[in-house]
């Protein structure tokens, strides 16, 4: 698997992929390196870099202490220093305790130094919610960090995107960061093979559709894909839009799927209020207002801190029936009252 | 270093240690096979090898005082006299848990105890130990807060601005680090420049003294002395608990970081097995004691598995309910 | 000043009128604290507490070191033992340190222990730009905070609001945070003689208007009213709404202005994506959007770390003369297509 | 505490010292006035009274290192030999800026002298040092990165983070503590329970020495001896400055926490007052050298304020630029 052949398709996990994009980097760039807690000796806590320590070693593959403002804070000045570092914050809760780092250099320094500074920086966090890992642990900030300028904010929801997405980061100057949904590192899928490298700019549609746009990312997009199954079935086609990149949001695919499709349900892990989809929903009312036969819709988490029982979980978060259900309500809406 | 080595034991107390440290091992044991059969989900961060640390320290500690625990806290809420069904129930996310079923393995609460929880973000409780502390203070009353943590927690900034905070206004608090040599896969000195937490605790010119985690009288003792000279005024301290962790840190963690050899060697020295070949040496418990003390613990966690099981679920229509405070609250 | 006669209207400024607040609660309940960095001898870093230390001593108007978690942690901690905690984090760009702390403990004690715990703590921040303070020292954070389920929001910007709004915040069990914003204290203005107690659920209409409504909070409130007044003058007549809270959000008194003006301007000192502007319009359009007779409209701050020069800073924050700009557009556009 | 007692003093290098420091110093007294008049805006922090720490470090780095600093970095970014008239015209906003006008006096930038600023958030300039070093010990370079940061700093929980990583990575770096006794308004006692900072460093393993930060010739001797250790492989190291700031925090400071016989002793203290007579008493110097290096300063700092007068704003259609990097850069 190391060396697929080009023309070989490759059943793969999106861990293992990540995983590949990894070695890639660590092998093509002397100048990358991995930093985090226990990505080295444990292999990753949730496997991620298994096996990478043995083969790069320990100054390339480098476990850091319980110290997250210190070391993201690090790989911001190894970046600034000529690295090319890859720094993994275990989850993206904890990156809270970076997060000063986060806003007030990586986002900053090339601003505030009037473009003296770049900070090509890859920060990778895992996000979500959905394995009963309790309030602390089940955040879902992608789109909340998709507020800060300065940052570039990338969510790899397939196969192709674990694949290649990291090289797109790590060949950007400014900061990035790469959510990487923990419910979706067992999922298994196909490599496209001799995939074409991916940009950061660019949303992506999943599943063609005329009857509505389905815009989401992350875990979320799969969700919206089997709703769109079911949808299907009831002669309803959902158009699924994986935004692939939170900041900056491709504007021009939304905007060109609604105009199409004129309705608009967005999908989003985040707490209702303030979340991504309020952004997206916004963007679209203000530029795409008279080419809606309904209002935009969305379904979120609710607000509540992610509660750890089974069936209060599955209640809080996004599933495929509240997807559908939210898609009937926009579609039966719709001519009614414009 | 155990200062307990001359201590005159007796019957009584011998036993009821040995109790203690027996229900949190089979709670744990039970834990671990209920996780296999997918009642209990999430993270599970079980205690084995540290039994002492939480059973001695809480010998000492009063109804009045505080306890601020981790997300390996099973042993402190149990040792803490939090009933062993509240805590099942609360792995098996029930509406009769400790937590409603909201917190889970992570987060076990009992307001009623003082017990604080149940902390998820290593070193995430310390700066609300000091807050309790404080609250103590200022209300003049005589409570200490133990803040539990391990010793990963020690790199973070947030152990460095307690601590200070703690020594700089001397707080009623008790530093309890839970030094058990790993963090996750990584070990102390591949984190730690200094590897003696005493000497950095002694940074903030606070107390600090090592403790043998795995001689409950020597932790019992160390708590004592302790906590005496924080309730009389003296000041925070910090205690290095020397312990071990038997099992994996959490049910996905292939240890490739440590060898066996240096596990046995650690279990040679546990908490459980050290206390009772000594409880028998001394002639203060018989074979028969022993097998009692088990099957009384065995049968209070089936009790409470029993418990769990026949619990009813919260309502799903009650999630939102507690994001906020309640009028009646 | 101390003791105002109940219907002698009283000039004072935004700074007192919080002085006075604090001094009151710390009169009126002894579990109540001051605590923060320069609280005490240094008498606060914009003047807000100088002289309570001398009247409340150093136990109750607490110095502390620069350590935002612990000493936000702390507030946290001494809530849940008792007392009623007021923490300065002097600036809102300080709290990104204290962010674990307020986002997983605060917010979420209550509800992770089924409500056996309530964190009745009161966060002061003063928070936004206008100082040429630069890029570090001038974010305006109030709205991405609002994101955070088990948090309370509130946001005074009148002289009434600053000087009752931290007596509601301190009667409420929950976590509160309290933006003051820096551009304000030494707004000058009149107290309402023996007002009543302010709530923080409800948001306030500061001018009532046919035409359009004007959505702020804080300092861009101020903007808002200016452009009103220009706009009147120009036959448009603009209700300004000040949401005064912003988590809850009182959708209520949004959709009732809009149903009746049928057109909206949200108007947000934070950077335009993710702002709260988002959350407002979407709120609008979920469930007022048949109502419209214009897209929404929004007027925020520019995409960019804010910079020093001050016409730089000038042209990247709302204006009066945007805001009104925004309107007419917002106003020329109503009727068409719809 | 001076271990300069002994050193013979050369001339040139004396003057050479003296100089630097006046230059920082009547760049500092003229910010004040344009203070006043607005010319310069947002929070100005000067450095009258600490200049010895800036220059006495900057005569040991070398071009190849790195510096990052705090927002009191005037000194700091003239010593290291940004052209002053590029400071006066970021502080005056303009494009001909360091930063172009957009970082003004708490974000000093230039990256062609390895000058990474200008850190606005107290010890948020540390783990970026931490960073660089790792970037030049990985790229086997012999740089050494210096590190201002104020005795403030030492109580937030990035201070514990990055002195553990740089003395468990043995990285190359120098931190330079500016202890003038208070944080804005508060005393160092009233923030720390171990007010002795070397102390507290050496809790990470780290070399640590306290030197007289008022003594130009003590400061640079102290810096030698630890960047050629750190350089030659020996590891991070801390040196305390002892040091005073003669002036307000800021331009919003009543200083209503110091009385004014405390700050007249520390100005008999001066380093600029006692190099002067230092070197006029060992005859290394003269009242008419003294004159002509004051006028020169004075000289260079009416042409940086002509310059920045006359310089040109950045046009505000240039607003977003920067806030990603330029395909050109
Ligand atoms: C702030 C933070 N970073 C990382 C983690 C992930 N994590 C959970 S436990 C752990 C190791 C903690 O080790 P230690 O403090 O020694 O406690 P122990 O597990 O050994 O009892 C880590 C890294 C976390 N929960 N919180
Ligand atoms: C994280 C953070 N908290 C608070 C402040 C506000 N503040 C600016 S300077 C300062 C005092 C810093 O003192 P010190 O580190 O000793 O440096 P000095 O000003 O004495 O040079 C404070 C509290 C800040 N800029 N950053
Ligand atoms: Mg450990
Ligand atoms: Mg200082």
């Amino acid at each position: 698997m190391q060396n697929p052949q080009p023309d070989a398709a490759v059943r793969i996990t999106y861990r293992d992929a990540v995983r590949e994009a990894l070695r890639d980097a660590l092998t093509g760039n002397p100048l990358v390196f991995l930093m985090g807690e226990d990505v080295g000796r444990y292999g990753g806590s949730y496997a991620v870099s298994k096996g990478l320590l043995e083969e790069f070693g320990p100054e390339r593959i480098r476990d850091t202490p319980l110290s997250e403002s210190a070391f993201v804070g690090a790989g911001i000045g190894a970046a600034l220093g000529g690295l090319r570092p890859i720094v993994e914050v275990m989850t993206v809760n904890f990156s809270l305790l970076a997060l000063d780092q986060i806003m007030n250099n990586a986002a900053t320094l090339s601003h505030m130094s009037g473009g003296q500074l770049s900070v090509p920086i890859v920060i990778r966090l895992a996000t979500g919610a959905g394995r009963q890992l309790g309030a602390q642990h089940s955040h879902s900030l992608e789109g909340w960090y998709a507020h800060i300028p300065g940052l570039r904010i990338a969510v790899p929801a397939t196969i192709d995107d674990a694949r290649h997405m990291l090289a797109a980061a790590l060949a950007s100057p400014d900061p990035v960061l790469l959510f990487e949904h923990l419910y979706l590192y067992n999922m298994e899928g196909e490599l496209t093979p001799g995939a074409a490298p991916v940009d950061l700019d660019h949303a992506a549609i999943r599943r063609p559709g005329r009857d509505v746009t389905l815009v989401s990312y992350g875990w979320s997009l799969h969700k919206c894909l089997a709703a769109a199954q079911t949808l299907s079935q009831e002669g309803i086609e959902a158009e699924v839009l994986d935004l692939r990149t939170l900041r900056p949001l491709d504007e021009a695919a939304i905007l060109a799927s609604v105009r199409r499709t004129r309705r608009a349900v967005i999908v989003d892990e985040g707490w209702r209020s303030g979340s991504l989809s309020a952004e997206v929903t916004t963007r679209i009312v203000e530029q795409a207002f008279y080419d809606l036969d309904a209002p935009v819709a969305r379904v979120c988490t609710a607000e509540v801190p992610v509660p750890y029982a089974r069936h209060l979980e599955e209640a809080a978060l996004p599933s495929p029936a509240g997807i559908a259900a939210a898609v009937r309500g926009v579609v039966s809406r719709s001519g009614s009252g414009i | 270093m155990s200062p307990s080595a001359g201590t005159t034991v007796g019957r009584q107390h011998g036993l009821q240690l040995l109790r203690e440290m027996l229900r949190i091992r089979s709670f744990e044991d039970r834990c671990y096979r209920l996780y296999g059969e997918m009642k209990i989900r999430g993270f599970l961060h079980l205690y084995n090898g540290e039994e002492a640390v939480a059973v001695g320290a809480m010998q000492v500690l009063q109804p009045a005082d505080a306890i601020v625990s981790t997300y390996r806290e099973h042993g402190h809420a149990i040792a803490r006299g939090i009933p062993m069904k509240s805590v099942m129930a609360e792995l098996f996310g029930k509406q009769t848990g400790c937590s409603r079923g909201r917190g889970g393995s992570m987060h076990l609460f009992d307001a009623s105890r003082r017990f604080y929880g149940g902390n998820a973000i290593v070193a995430g409780g310390l700066p609300v130990a000091v807050g309790l502390a404080l609250a103590d203070k200022l209300q003049h009353r005589t409570g200490v807060t133990a803040c539990f943590f391990g010793d990963g927690a020690v790199a973070e900034g947030e152990f460095h601005e307690s601590l200070n905070l703690s020594a700089l206004w001397s707080l009623p608090i008790l530093f309890l680090c839970e030094n058990n040599l790993y963090a996750m896969g990584t070990a102390l000195d591949r984190a730690q420049a200094q590897t003696d937490i005493t000497t950095k605790a002694r940074a903030y010119r606070m107390e600090a003294v090592a403790v043998d985690g795995m001689d409950v009288f020597a932790v019992e003792e160390a708590v004592r002395s302790a906590v005496d000279r924080i309730r009389s005024g003296g000041g925070p301290a910090l205690l290095e608990m020397h312990t071990y962790r038997f099992r994996a840190h959490s049910m996905f963690d292939p240890q490739l970081y440590r060898d066996k050899a240096e596990i046995e060697a650690w279990q040679k020295k546990g908490p459980i097995i050290t206390l009772t070949s000594r409880l028998k040496s001394l002639g203060l418990m018989t074979e028969e004691d022993y097998q009692r003390l088990e099957r009384e613990a065995g049968a209070e966690v089936d009790a409470a598995v029993q418990f769990a099981e026949s619990s009813p679920w919260e309502p799903v229509s009650d999630l939102e309910r507690f994001v906020y405070a309640e009028p009646s609250a």
